[in-house]
């Protein structure tokens, strides 16, 4: 090969200026045959300590039953290492696919269309207020805290880079998303958009009340709609039907590993007046030079590589293969499962909230209805400790609101879902117990 | 297309009756919620699982992918998946972990993270790099924000607003610079095809922000130049960027630190053989310079017991981690969780399948490879810049145009037509009619030689019936498709029929 | 064949140099053992990974399959292979098992056989079953052995030397019995189908050692008449044995014990959802009447705390177990350890999710999708039988032959092109021209009517132009094939270029 | 549906006689929703106590490496859910994998041919034997007992069934074949065959010394060759340079699970004299209508569905996908990995012969040289109890060889493969240690 190239060495070919060849030994993970890898991997996996916990985190990431099927295709060599289907004629399977995961979303959601995918539910978030930025040409947003706070932190960075300004709502004491004072908040017609989670970090359902959406844009804004759990789309009034105009979330809950934070999978939907604004990849129908149905990428004009500082985003790699296994689990549930799972998730949380708040001085922090994580309010003032005490009996209790609220340090959000068991709760609530006593908590 | 191959929507093959039992029958859910709360129906189709099966194995046998055949696509380094990362990402302990337990349950997680980022510190000479972008466009706006903090830091927020890329650029420079309010300024490449050290010097000013810029570039050529433009680039304050990525034609080879990047990114799921899955996830690390650690965005897994004087690798087991939130200087967060885990795991374990020596073997062989397939079809298509290339190389089919109608996206479907994936067309934008081809370390020569025959093949038959190529692709699933229908009537989902 | 889908031998494509590393390099193997000992060379090719991904992922795409495709072959049993099955299969614990551990530390794998087998034992009214063979047609061996052990045992060794197999039977039926020394006489079916009570009366005597028959029989017909038959087969004192490969049709539905038999063997790899994989691993549990349960082959579960009354399944939680070894009677044992484990836990697995109630409605779903298609095909093609049958039926082309030259092999190559897997051409022998057509329960009425559609279309282009259908198949990788040269010039291997 | 078949009700299709229709309730196991089975079957699982435990067990199954790629391949559907490919033109691809299986076998044993597998290696032993009972009209055959003891068990279960003799050759003190006797023996031209198997079952080299073949065959008795650790066809003299006329064995070793015993995969070859003896499944290469090159079972008459009770065998079902997991194993090795693996097998085994020799009371209990397991002699008499002890600390110490040679039951089979690390070994040591001391052996 050398030969027909015309080098005399391999080192001829490629050869690097003096100025910047490299004069330091490389430190870089030492090569390993296989059979070794998989021990020193196997060694990481041991050094992992969560594995056997009893657990009832979620807040924006969700354990669920994925039945094996999903995986069996999902992994299957020719979608895992096909690149973007800029070839169309040799893509069809996976331009389908991703047309399926598509309408997926736009019927689950009850929106017109929806997108190809995005990072995550946080990044959607910030791509989401961005086109409603571009539509409405205004440069703040008001976001109700009880939004996710990483979402909002996001949002927040995003936003520094476009210099807008990120206003807050507050929260009720039922939980939910306090709207007393949103039309004085709207009246001078600043905000693109007024975003709204449900349900909220606090679990609680937060739609907009009916009326509600109608009023906000009268002034011009816009409703944006975060899904932070996917599953409960297949119980919940659909965003499209409390108003919303871009529906942005997370779709991990369907079939996608929690593999300690990602890949995930962030979804945008929205009306089709906002089409042309959507981020990122869409694949359409249209016909081959023959008359027969085929799928090819299209709208291309909104995307980074036709049209450069001029694009929608500057998205190009997107979750592709994590919207397939959403598309797959989504196939294979179909709407029996996910309601069946949707109500496995409603009545393990509520056997949850039961369970615990009949313990002496646990309360529930908040009133509204839930879908599947509540907060609770521990005694002794200190989630944090509660926690803790917990983890010692292999116990991850929840999550410690105090981490983004401040005034929630005493609140923990639990969650249960379909794969949460009697088994769990029982020793849940024996450990709770205990440390009630032993901390003498009242 | 034999009738075995025929695929209708997966909602049209559903059917009620035809759920799965995955769960037990649960009670309906206004025994839970109020009925205005809940949705009306739910129109999503019961599909049986071996419909889902049969739908989702005909779809997968109709996407070509690196797996079935060869995969040239210039910029996007298709080389081939190690089935043992993915193996590794898919241990429980480490796919089931949930990203919100406290840190001292995932101490063998953060050990991954923390091995990766030091190997990435001493494989491209940064002073740290964060994991937490997930894709290479991610990572640059992460860098450009980075970048707008640093300045707002020393008081040049207001007089540092331009951003300058060269012409040879991906899309994604421009498009990220503009999510951070710079203003965009493309250079001109030289005769020789690079960024000349005059024309930088011309561009920039005390207005530079950052100058974006890759090494090998996007024809495929080192950037020799690239000290004294990043020595100018510093004289007059500006930042220097580096996109990642071209890096698997750099390591071993070369180290952007040492080249005087500032900021700078790398595509795992290029350089790292992480899946592109058709089309993500990625995994977007971006790495920095000393002075502008502060400003990575957070969460940075720190060493907590033992803090090492080297900056590159070293064994972490008696090390202990933990995710640092706490940074006064750092942008923000840039995702939901952490960072795109599954694939750290899948780049770590990469990096120790083949460690410094056989990393840099990888970098020489993707070189090799390319200028191979340069070397065997230069007589028979223009290649603008004939010199050796790094992992790529871009050819143009203007004279074959001119002489034939035959255009670049006519020859990639031609190749479809014989079992190989098209080229990049199209990009990089300075050369017309491009095709950018990249053909990675992982391939063999037989396979080359298959692929140099195809391409010789057809631009001889371009010359003698350039109908047959302009015609092209005829063997599969389906053959050119009307782009102007499916931008003008949008199509871009399923409809339940109406009742 | 478009040129991407060619796969060359493996070892064809394979070159030194291209190793893969799996292992540190080994010490030469003369460092351990003498060179005598040593083998010369070994003539293997050195793949990359990459290489032989493709390779495989190639081949499997080349390869006709239920994930792909309906699969109609009749006594087959071609079912959707649920995949929660193979997961349960590959569950760490239980797929990295050595047999040789003691049994204390088995305690959950000896859980899933005992299970297991007391689910078969009420489900087909056996009263043992042993999971020993390792398919069909080792079960019969294994069933014909325990016969032949039963007669010596009490002394009618010598003069019980004969097997009586219907002319409908399976070619694995006459072929065990040989295998066990005994004569094999066929028995002719009636006018209805079946084996007529007053045939078989004729045919048996006091040297029958066992009467072979399945019900369903191969023709899909129910033996109406099997208790006389097997009462009438006891009267002389000989044995009957009941061929499950036709179990799919039984299920929650009769009993072969209650029908009166003696023995019996199931096919896992039918009934019970357990994946062909090409030909195999299969799995054939044997059944036996209580009079035979001493002359099982070991090593058979047995539980050794909680003894319980009840002959079928119930929870093993608090129970422990041994496998036994030590069985007097015993025929011995069929294979190097116990069972085709895996295939327990795959079988178990299917168990659990279908209960008795899914498993009868199983057989019901069976047998109606098998009339369903006769019903629908009748007035094109002759159904020698034209009545309900069960869970498969037999067709014959003999007229349509007659009147065009279309065999049924013709028609089953037809159906190849048009995306349905040929039915099982020429058995039973006794139906001239015969297709054997078997749905399983699995198949929604969408594909069950584009299966009828395609064989009507083939019918009536059988009448119209018989020689499109009998050039068939045309859309598939390869055409028919010289079977002849194949058998009298064997290439069964490739071998090394001389050097 | 049922209209159209012209039945009034399910029922009525598939109604039986009265006399044999269900009287009693079935009790099976119970239906669970699949989040629900996972869990039962995870209880299985978690009954299965040997998990975690260092292993030195062998003797016909072992533990080796496989590379996640082969199962990655192995599992995909249209491998996992084919039937036997008796229609050719859409089966190319399996029938090439098998053609390559043959190969592999055909080159690995140095034999001509060689099938498309059998059930395992038991199986294979007792059907090569029916083969060369075929083929020298005799119906006897005369077995080394250092050929695997469930071998020899098998062999004789279906001896019964054919009415042959099944005589033994003794071992001599080194732990070979006793072959002192062998020319007495053959003299009157009884036997079939002489079966050897090589590693035997006390893990030592057991070819046939050079000359000794001709000696055997001249009394027109054939060479049977049993391979029970397939690995070691990739270091050892080849069964074809030792005199072999039929090579059976068991090819578990290539990347088949352990699985509690199966399913594995028997392999017959032998030399072009008795390829139309050979038992199962053969795929052929020729050529289709068009002249292209294409692969075929073939040679069908040898079988039971064309040939019935004058088949060469009963086999119908056979193990075709382990074979392909075999295959698969094979092309990625390659005579490089495979090199390596058994040059890390015999250093393993080595170390753990050293280690545990070096221990007082232990010794060597045969002196022939060995592949990756051997006989060590342990003090105080019973191997059944040192096993026992070393269990208690969590280790499989071997196989105890007493099990099926009561002369032995001082004796245990201990196995090292390239698994075997230095801190399992040194776990044993200091077990073993332990269990010398406690027990007071000297
Ligand atoms: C040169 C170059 N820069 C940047 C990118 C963007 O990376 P990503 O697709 O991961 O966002 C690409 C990817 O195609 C590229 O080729
Ligand atoms: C009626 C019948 N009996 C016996 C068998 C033999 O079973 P196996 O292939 O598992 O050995 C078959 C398999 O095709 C069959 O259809």
């Amino acid at each position: 090969m050398l030969r027909l190239i015309g080098a005399s060495s391999l080192d001829e070919l490629v050869k690097v200026p003096d100025a910047v060849a490299i004069k330091v030994p490389l430190e870089v993970a030492p090569a390993l045959p296989e059979s070794e890898l998989t021990q020193r991997f196997a060694s990481f996996a041991a050094r992992v300590g969560a594995t056997d916990y009893i657990s009832f985190l979620g807040a924006g990431a969700y354990r669920h039953y994925v039945p094996p099927v999903i995986a069996t295709l999902a992994m299957r060599g020719e979608f895992l290492t096909a690149y973007t289907p800029y070839q169309a004629e040799v893509s069809q399977g996976y331009l389908q696919a991703i047309y399926e995961w598509q309408s997926y979303i736009a019927l689950l959601t009850g929106m017109d269309v929806a997108n190809a995918s995005v990072y995550d539910g946080a990044t959607a978030l910030a791509e989401g207020t961005i086109m409603a930025v571009n539509a409405t040409g205004r440069k703040a947003v008001l976001v109700s805290r009880a939004v996710h706070p990483n979402y909002r932190a996001v949002l927040q960075t995003y936003a520094d880079g476009l210099d807008l300004d990120v206003d807050e709502l507050p929260y009720a004491a039922e939980g939910t998303t306090d709207l007393s004072s949103i039309e004085a908040a709207l009246a001078d017609q600043r905000y693109a958009a007024v975003v709204l989670q449900t349900p909220n970090m606090f679990g609680a359902l937060d739609a907009l009340p009916s009326g509600m959406a109608e009023k906000i844009k009268a002034t011009g804004t816009l409703v944006i709609g975060v899904i932070a759990e996917a599953l409960s789309l297949a119980a919940l009034a659909t965003p499209a039907s409390w108003g919303v105009d871009i529906a942005v979330g997370e779709g991990q809950s369907f079939g996608v590993s929690l593999a300690y934070g990602g890949p995930y999978v962030g979804f945008i939907a929205c009306t089709t007046e906002h089409l042309r604004r959507i981020p990122g990849r869409l694949v359409g129908k249209s016909l081959d030079k023959d008359g027969n149905e085929a799928y090819v990428l299209t709208l291309q004009a909104r995307e980074q590589h036709i049209r450069r500082e001029k694009a929608t985003s500057n998205i190009c790699t997107n979750q592709a293969h994590c919207a397939l296994v959403a598309t797959i689990y989504l196939a294979a549930m179909g709407k029996t499962g996910l309601r069946n799972c949707a109500s496995a998730n409603l009545k393990r949380s509520r056997e949850l909230e039961k369970a615990v708040t009949a313990i002496d001085g646990f309360t529930k922090r908040f009133s509204a209805p839930f879908f599947n994580e509540f907060a609770v309010r521990v005694p002794g003032g200190s989630a944090g400790s509660v926690l803790k005490a917990l983890q010692k009996q292999g116990i991850l209790g929840g999550v410690d609101l105090g981490r983004w609220y401040p005034e929630l340090e005493d609140t923990i959000l639990m969650t249960a879902t379909e794969v949460t068991t009697d088994a769990d709760i029982k020793q849940l609530v024996a450990a709770l117990q205990e440390v009630r006593s032993l901390a003498g908590v009242r | 297309m034999p009738a075995f191959a025929e695929t209708p929507l997966i909602f049209d093959i559903g059917q009620d009756g035809r759920a799965n039992n995955y769960f037990a029958e649960g009670a309906p859910l206004s025994d839970f919620l109020p009925k205005e709360a809940l949705r009306d129906e739910l129109p999503l189709p019961d599909n049986s699982e071996l419909d889902v099966v049969r739908h989702f194995t005909r779809l997968s046998q109709k996407t070509f992918s690196i797996d079935t055949n060869f995969y040239p696509l210039g910029s996007c380094t298709m080389k081939y998946n190690p089935r043992v990362n993915d193996a590794m990402a898919n241990l429980p302990a480490l796919r089931d972990l949930h990203p919100l337990v406290p840190d001292e349950l995932a101490q063998g997680a953060l050990a991954v993270m923390w091995e990766l980022e030091k190997s990435l510190v001493s494989l491209f000479g940064m002073a740290a790099f964060s994991l937490n972008p997930a894709a290479g466009a991610h990572a640059e706006l992460t860098a450009l924000l980075i970048a707008k903090k640093y300045f707002k830091k020393y008081g040049q927020a207001l007089t540092r607003t331009t951003v300058i890329v060269p012409d040879t650029a991906h899309g994604t420079n421009p498009a990220s610079a503009a999510m951070v309010g710079f203003k965009v300024v493309s250079l001109k490449s030289d005769a020789r095809g690079r960024v000349s050290v005059e024309e930088i010097k011309k561009a920039i000013g005390p207005d530079t922000a950052v100058v974006m810029m890759t090494n090998p570039n996007t024809l495929g050529l080192y950037e020799d130049q690239i000290k004294e433009i990043t020595d100018a680039v510093h004289d007059v304050g500006g930042l220097m960027y580096y996109d990642g990525a071209n890096a698997n034609a750099l390591m071993g080879n070369s180290r952007p630190g040492d080249m005087g990047f500032d900021l700078m990114h790398l595509n795992l799921h290029k350089t790292f053989s992480i899946p592109h899955g058709g089309g993500g996830a990625g995994a977007g690390p971006v790495g920095v310079a000393r002075h502008l650690v502060p400003f990575l965005p957070t969460p940075v897994v720190r060493a907590t017991n033992i803090v090492s004087e080297h900056e590159g690798w070293r064994p972490s087991d008696e090390m202990t981690f933990a995710l640092d939130f706490n940074r006064e200087d750092s942008i923000g967060t840039m995702r939901s969780f952490w960072s795109n885990f599954a694939h750290m795991v899948r780049a770590l374990s990469y990096t120790y399948a083949n460690g410094a020596e056989g990393l840099t073997m990888v970098s020489k062989l993707a070189i090799l490879n390319a200028n191979y397939i340069r070397a065997s079809v230069k007589d028979l298509i223009e290649i603008p810049y004939d010199e050796y290339n790094r992992h790529e190389f871009v050819a143009s089919a203007q004279a074959l145009k001119r002489e034939t109608g035959v255009r670049a996206l006519d020859i990639g479907k031609a190749l479809l037509d014989r079992g190989y994936h098209a080229p990049t067309v199209y990009f990089p934008l300075l050369v017309p009619e491009c095709l950018m081809i990249e053909p990675t370390e992982t391939e063999s020569k037989e396979t080359l030689d298959g692929f140099i025959a195809a391409f010789r093949e057809i631009l001889t038959a371009a010359r003698e019936n350039p109908q047959s190529i302009m015609d092209a692709p005829i063997n599969t699933a389906v053959k050119r498709i009307d782009e102007t229908r499916a931008a003008r009537q949008p199509d871009l989902r399923w409809r339940p029929a109406p009742k």
